[in-house]
């Protein structure tokens, strides 16, 4: 299974990307340690994660084909 | 891109003009409230912004602009319609960025109900923005 | 007739385009609040409102209106600019009226200055209106 | 010496006028009583009055020139 990671706002710019995909991740517990594996930058800024569209505030489990995105605070207007 | 809640670039003098020309038809309505969100050429330590680079989380601001708008809908049984669009990309100092219009009955509903659209859309709305100054560095705005 | 504040007739679209194209140049504004007043065909008796006619008392509108924008501007200190424009004579149910827009340096400075206005208006401005009903009966309006 | 008076809304409707001229009228009581004289049915009407474009409240000397107007409430927008 394989889910996709969506970088926003400033995560983007200290990512260096958009988006990564992620295989055989179990939960968003499991997703957010294989994050700061790859992007230990992240762990320093404040943000909020959706899975498919919705803000979500527990750890959930994840299946194939789940949007992940990592979200620093809103900025719009 | 446009989408219905989304346009690249700023929101144009036509794009609103658009949007206003649709209202005349509704005899139901007593007034429109309008607002729209310019970039400001702010200073900050000597530096001017330039110009706002604006992006989006495309597919759950869809959701989310639907949310808000059934929530202004069953908040202000008096609003008849609610319209609003929010740039990507760059838009330059003294461009407009967002535009929200609400008609409703009466006129303080259609105030009030755009008033807390706007709310809305600051802070429900996944949009993200950086301010570009004139010495080409830029700062993340929360 | 058309003065800074009054203008015979309905306030078309492309006069409300032509205010709203002001006001790019800008770059020290932030937010502009606009509201739209229309009329609006209601019902009463089985008799339907057609249009509205608006009588105003011209020069006192001049002095009330300039009153009307020192206050705004002098309670809400990052108000920039204020435009309203109130029609006399025939105005038919789905037609706009009333037109104000506040620019200002933040939006909440915006839409309150707007909405004080559209109150100072309403509460100031030697206008009046009677209702013209299907039926070519009409109804003067308090 | 002579005063204009303007008459709006209803009143103007009831009175069948605009305005009028009055000649030597030494003060708003006065004006209202000659005013009551010629358009009987304005006592009937709720109205604010006004002098040179200032709405006054309190009886006033009037002069050569001055402009009055009976105003109903308002009712713009």
């Amino acid at each position: 299974m394989e889910v996709k990671v969506l970088f926003f706002g400033v995560l983007a710019e200290v990512t260096g990307t958009n988006f990564k995909n992620f295989r055989d991740v179990k939960s968003i517990g499991d997703l957010k340690l294989r994050i700061q594996d790859d992007f230990p930058e992240v762990v320093h800024y404040n943000y909020r994660i959706s899975l498919n569209n919705e803000i979500i505030n527990t750890d959930l489990k994840l299946k194939d084909g789940d949007e992940v995105a990592l979200m620093p605070p809103f900025a719009g207007g | 891109m446009v989408t219905d809640y989304l346009i690249n670039g700023p929101i144009t003098k036509k794009v609103i003009c658009c949007f206003l020309e649709k209202i005349d038809e509704k005899t139901n309505s007593g007034g429109h409230s309008v607002f729209l969100g310019q970039v400001r050429a702010d200073e900050f330590n000597g530096k001017k912004v330039t110009a706002i680079e604006y992006s989006a989380y495309e597919g759950m601001v869809m959701v989310e602009a639907d949310k808000i708008k059934a929530t202004i809908l069953s908040e202000f049984e008096d609003a008849k319609s609610i319209d609003f669009v929010h740039s990507t990309g760059i838009v330059k100092a003294g461009e407009i960025s967002l535009f929200v219009l609400v008609s409703a009955g009466h006129r303080y509903q259609a105030i009030h109900a755009c008033t807390k659209t706007v709310e809305l859309i600051k802070e429900k709305l996944p949009v993200w923005k950086r301010e570009i100054f004139d010495d080409d560095s830029h700062e993340w705005k929360q």
